[in-house]
C-alpha cells in the first residue's frame, strides 16, 4: 500500500479537470456539507426533468479526494434516470466502507472505481464521500428519490 | 447455565491484590464500591496504546492517528454493546458525574439560550419555575448536587420519593412527586450506600407518562450485572469506568438517539462543531457534540479491556456470584450483636453494597480497626448524606465486594468488626 | 548554562519511537502540538499506581486510600511546582477545554444564579448585555466557542482582538477593544497554528486596568518554555497533560486564590461539597469545589511523572532546543518554491508550530504525502477554523516539534512536500 | 504501627467521658465546623473573662478521635489565658503535621500527647483537628486572639 494507489491518474484528472462545477440552472433541492476537520466544502444542487432524469450542478473547495469524488460524481450521475443514480451511489458508498475488500465493478461506477484505494486509508473516506452524501441530502430536500436516507453517512 | 467464578484464577491477574498492607497483612480489598481493582489486562492495554498508537484521534492523515482513531471508536463499539447499545448514542466523559452533569446543563443551558431568544432549542430541555425534577431520597450527591444546581439557576422545584425503613423507595404517592409539572427523573439503579435495587423500569414508565425525560444512575449496576439499556425504559443512562475493572477518568452516557440529537451542548470547544466562525458556531451530531477537547483515548482502550473481561466471566456470573456473597454478608453481619445493617435486609433485590453501624462505635473507628485486619473498607457517609440523615445516622461502614472476593474476605472483616467492639468494650 | 538535549538518548525513553509505519519507514513523528509522545517512565508510573496503591482518595480509613491520596496530592504539589504555583490553586480536569470551560461556566452559572436571587455571587462573574468578552482571532476552539456560549446565555458582547498579516495580534485599537465594559480578556500565550507567542503579561495588564477577569491559554507553552504563573500576570491560567509527555483524560487550571475562591462551582457531585442536604448544598474550598467526582488519579501521577521528566531536562534547555528546530524549519521550508508560512515569518517570539500551505496542493494531500515517507503531521484548521479564515486559507499543513526531534526529522518532512510537488505536478 | 497506637488509653477516656462538653452561657464567638468526608461534627463556643482567660465550650458527633479531641481541648484551654492557649494549639497543630517525627512535650500539651499516634494516620489527622480549628475560628469571630488566621488548615 502506498500513495500512488490512492492518486490514480482518474482522480488527479478530475481534480485538475473538474466536470460539472457550476451551478444549476433550476435546482429543486441543495445541500451543503462540510468536514468539520478539515474545512472541505462542498454544495450539490439536483433537480429532475420531465423524462425522470436527475441533473447536477456543484461547487466547492478542498483536497483532491473530496473534489474529485464531486467531478466523478457530477459527470456519473448527470441526466440519469433516478434509480440509476442511486444505485451508482450505493455501489459507492458500499465500496468506501470496503477496506479495499471488495472489487469494484467498473459497469457501474465507472470512474469511482479509482477511488478503491481511497477505502484503505480511513481519514480519506470522509473526504470521498463528502459530494455523495450532498447529493443523497439534496435529492431528499427536493424529494426526488430515495428511500434510504442516512444511509451514506 | 452460568459457570461460576474462579476467584482464585481471577485473583491472580490482579497485581494489587499480592501486596501486603499494615504489618504484613495480605489485602482484603471490600472497597469496591468506591473503585475497583484493575486486572494486568486492562493495565497493559493502556500503556501499549501509549507504546504503540498514541496520537490525537479523528484528526491528521497520518497512521498513527489512524490507529488511535481506531482504537478510541473500537472501544465505543465494544463498550456500548457491553449495555446492549449502538457505538452512535455512547458518549465519553471523565466519570459518571460528569455524564449527570452533562445531562442537567442540558437543562439550564436550554433554559438560558431560549431565555435569551434562541427559538431552536428543544422545549423538552427549557425549565423554570412551575416546572419540576424528581430525584430520590438515595441518591449520590452526583445525581442530587447538579439538580439542585439547575434548579437555582432556572427556578424549577426538586422533589424527590423517600426512602422507607427497609431502604426501599416508598413509592405510595408516586403521582403526586411525578404529576405533569415533571420535566426530569433521575434515579439510581442500585444505591451505593443502601444496596438497593430500584424498580427503575417502572419509574422510568412514570415518566414518559408525563413526559418527563428518564435518567438512570447505572454507576452501580452495570459492573456488577446484566444491564440492556433499551430494557431499562431510560432516555439516558450514566456510568463510570472505574467502578467496572476500568482505568480512572473515564465515564460513560448513553442516551436515546433522538434525545441525544435535541440536547444542546454542555463542555463547548475543539472537535464538537460543524462550523466556527468568530461570533457563532454550529455543532456536531452526537456522540462528538458532547466530547470537547482530547478525549480520554487510552482510558477508553482500558475500560474496553475491562468489558473483555467481564465478557470472558459472563455478566450472568459475576451477579450470581456477587449475590451469593450478599447473602453471605448479611447473614454474618446479623450474627454480630450490636450490628445493624442500613438498608434491605434480606439479599432481594440488593446489590452487594452492606453498609452497617455497631452499637457505641462510630463507623470511622470501625473502619480503623478493619484496616488494622488488612480489609479496605469505606466509611462516611458514601457521598448520600442525605440517606444517612434519613437513618438518623451520622456515617455508615461498608463492606463491598466485586469478583475478587470470596466469603473468607467476608470473615475477615467480621472478626475486625468484633476485635474493635472488643477493644472499645462495647 | 542550559545543557543542550541529548535527542538520541531521549529518543530511546519512547517506545512508540522505536516503530516504524507505511512500508517500513522509521516513524517521524512532528505533530507534538497535537499531543505528545510519553517516556516510558510516564506510562510506567501510571500502571505502578494500578498495580500497587489503587483506591479511591480523600476517602476511606484503609492503608491503600492513604497512599493513593498521597500520590494524588503529591501529583498536584508537583505540578503546580512546575509553574512555581502552590498545589492549593491548582485544579485538575479532563483537558484544557475542560479548564476553560469552567471558567467560562464561571460567569453564565454566576448570572443565572444571580437572576434568580442569589446574592451571595461575587460580582465579577455576574455578566449579561452591555458586558464585553475579549478574545483573539487566533483562540484555539477550546477558548472561542464557550465564551460564544457564554454570550448566547446571558446576552454579552463578545469582542476579538484581530491578527496581522504576519500572523501577530493587532494591539493598535487596544483601548476600544477592552474598555470598562470588559469584564474577561482570555487570550492563547502561543498559537497552535500560527505558533506566535502573544505578549500576555501586557494583554493581562490591560485586562487588570478595567477590572476584568484574564486568562490565558497556556497549552501550547506550558510545555515547550519554562512557564512562572505569576509572571503572566492571569487570574487563570489553563492547560493539558497530553502535550507535555503527560496520559490522555487530564488538564490543569491554576488561578490566584482570591479569584478561585470567588467562583461559582461548575460541575457539581460528590468530593465538591461541603454539607448536603435534600434542598440544598455548600461547597468545599477550592481546588475541590472544582474537582466533582472520582478524580483522574492516575493520570496525575502521570503528568507529575513528565514534570519530572522535563524538569530532568531544564525547560531552558527544552526552550532553546525547540527554537533552534523551529528556525531550521523555517529556513527549510522558505527554500521550496511555491510554500507560503502562515504565522510569523522568522523565529523571533514564535513557538515551534510552523504551519504553511503549498501552491496547487492542499494541505490534506501534502499531509498524505508525508505520512507516506512516515511523517506524522496535522492537516486542516487545527481547531482554529477563525485564523485560517483570516489568512483566507482552507486549512493548513503543520509540523510541530518536540525534544524528541531534531533537524533530520524536518528534512524528511520537507523532502515529502517536494516529492508531492513532484506528483501533483506543481 | 499498629491501631493500639492510635487509641491511647487517654483518647479512650476522653471519648467516654468527655469534658466541658455543653454549650457556653455567654458565647462570644462560636464556629461550626464539619469534615465532609465523613460528617464528624463540631461546634465551639468561646468566651474571654476580665482577667483575660479564655473559657469553652462544645458540641459535636463524630468518631472518637475527633470527639477525644475535643474532650482534651475543652480540658486544657479551659481558663488559660489566650497566649498561652494559642501555644498550646500550635503546639497540637504542628504535631498532627509531624507525621509522626516530632517528640510531643507533656509540659505543653498535657493529655495532647496521646494523639501522638494520630499523626501517622493521614485520614484521621483531620478528625483530631477539626475541634482545634473550630477554636481557632470562634476566637477570630469572637476577636479573641489570634494572628495566626488559616494556620491550622
Ligand atoms: C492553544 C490550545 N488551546 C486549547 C487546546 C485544547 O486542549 P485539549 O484538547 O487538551 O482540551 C489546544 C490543543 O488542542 C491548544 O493547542
Ligand atoms: C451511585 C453512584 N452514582 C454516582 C457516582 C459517581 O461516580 P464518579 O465518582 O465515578 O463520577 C458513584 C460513585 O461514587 C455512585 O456510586
Amino acid at each position: 500500500m502506498n500513495v500512488e494507489s490512492l492518486y490514480q491518474e482518474i482522480i488527479l484528472d478530475h481534480y485538475k479537470n473538474p466536470r460539472g462545477k457550476h451551478p444549476l440552472a433550476e435546482a429543486e433541492g441543495e445541500s451543503y456539507q462540510v468536514n468539520p476537520t478539515c474545512g472541505d466544502e462542498v454544495t450539490v444542487q439536483v433537480a429532475r426533468d420531465r423524462d425522470g432524469h436527475l441533473h447536477v450542478g456543484y461547487e466547492g473547495q478542498g483536497c483532491s479526494i473530496s473534489q474529485a469524488s464531486a467531478s466523478v460524481m457530477a459527470e456519473m450521475v448527470e441526466g440519469m434516470d433516478v434509480s440509476t443514480a442511486d444505485a451508482v451511489r450505493h455501489a459507492f458508498v458500499e465500496l468506501m466502507h470496503s477496506k479495499g475488500a471488495v472489487e469494484p465493478d467498473e459497469e457501474v461506477l465507472g470512474d469511482g472505481v479509482a477511488f478503491v484505494g481511497v477505502a484503505k486509508y480511513p481519514a480519506r473516506i470522509k473526504c470521498a464521500l463528502l459530494p455523495w452524501m450532498a447529493l443523497q441530502d439534496a435529492q431528499v430536500k427536493a424529494g426526488i428519490g430515495t428511500e434510504d436516507q442516512g444511509e451514506a453517512r | 447455565m452460568t459457570k461460576p467464578l474462579d476467584v482464585a484464577r481471577i485473583r491472580r491477574d490482579f497485581p494489587i491484590l499480592q501486596r501486603t498492607v499494615r504489618d504484613d497483612r495480605p489485602l482484603v480489598y471490600l472497597d469496591s464500591a468506591a473503585t475497583s481493582q484493575k486486572p494486568f489486562q486492562v493495565i497493559d492495554a493502556e500503556s501499549d496504546y501509549y507504546r504503540s498508537c498514541n496520537a490525537a484521534v479523528h484528526r491528521g492523515a497520518h497512521q498513527l492517528a489512524e490507529e488511535a482513531t481506531d482504537a478510541y471508536e473500537g472501544a465505543r463499539a465494544k463498550i456500548a454493546g457491553f449495555v446492549h447499545g449502538r457505538p452512535e448514542d455512547l458518549v465519553f466523559t471523565k466519570n459518571a458525574t460528569e455524564s449527570l452533569n452533562l445531562v442537567a446543563y442540558a437543562f439550564s443551558n436550554g433554559a438560558a439560550k431560549a431565555q435569551h431568544g434562541d427559538d431552536a432549542i428543544d422545549p423538552r430541555f427549557v425549565i423554570g419555575p412551575g416546572d419540576s425534577i424528581v430525584v430520590t431520597q438515595m441518591e449520590h450527591h452526583a445525581n442530587l448536587v447538579p439538580w439542585q444546581e439547575v434548579c437555582a439557576k432556572t427556578g424549577a422545584t426538586l422533589r424527590w420519593i423517600g426512602v422507607d425503613d427497609d431502604g426501599r423507595l416508598d413509592l405510595r404517592d408516586l403521582s403526586t412527586i411525578i404529576d405533569e409539572s415533571t420535566k426530569v427523573v433521575s434515579v439510581v439503579h442500585q444505591s451505593n450506600l443502601l444496596g438497593t435495587i430500584n424498580p427503575v423500569s417502572e419509574l422510568m414508565a412514570h415518566a414518559r407518562a408525563v413526559g418527563a425525560l428518564g435518567i438512570v444512575d447505572a454507576c452501580q449496576s452495570i459492573p456488577h450485572m446484566p444491564v440492556d439499556v433499551n430494557e431499562l425504559g431510560a432516555d439516558l443512562v450514566a456510568w463510570s469506568g472505574h467502578k467496572m475493572l476500568g482505568p480512572t477518568g473515564i465515564g460513560m452516557l448513553w442516551g436515546r438517539p433522538e434525545v441525544l440529537e435535541a440536547m444542546p451542548p454542555f463542555i463547548t470547544g475543539g472537535s464538537m462543531i460543524e462550523t466556527v466562525f468568530m461570533d457563532h458556531s454550529t455543532y456536531a451530531a452526537p456522540p462528538k457534540r458532547f466530547e470537547a477537547g482530547t478525549p480520554m483515548v487510552a482510558q477508553a482502550v482500558g475500560v474496553a479491556a475491562a468489558v473483555d473481561y467481564l465478557d470472558a466471566l459472563g455478566m450472568d456470573a459475576v451477579e450470581a456470584h456477587e449475590h451469593v456473597l450478599t447473602g453471605y454478608a448479611l447473614e454474618q453481619l446479623r450474627n454480630v450483636p450490636g450490628v445493624r445493617i442500613i438498608g434491605p435486609q434480606d439479599d432481594h433485590a440488593r446489590g452487594s453494597a452492606v453498609s452497617f453501624v455497631v452499637d457505641g462505635l462510630h463507623p470511622h473507628d470501625v473502619g480503623q480497626f478493619l484496616d488494622d485486619h488488612g480489609v479496605a473498607v469505606r466509611v462516611g457517609h458514601h457521598c448520600a448524606w442525605p440517606t444517612c440523615r434519613r437513618f438518623d445516622v451520622p456515617a455508615t461502614t461498608r463492606l463491598s465486594t466485586y469478583i475478587y472476593n470470596d466469603t473468607s474476605d467476608i470473615d475477615v472483616a467480621v472478626d475486625g468488626i468484633r476485635a474493635a467492639q472488643k477493644f472499645f468494650g462495647v
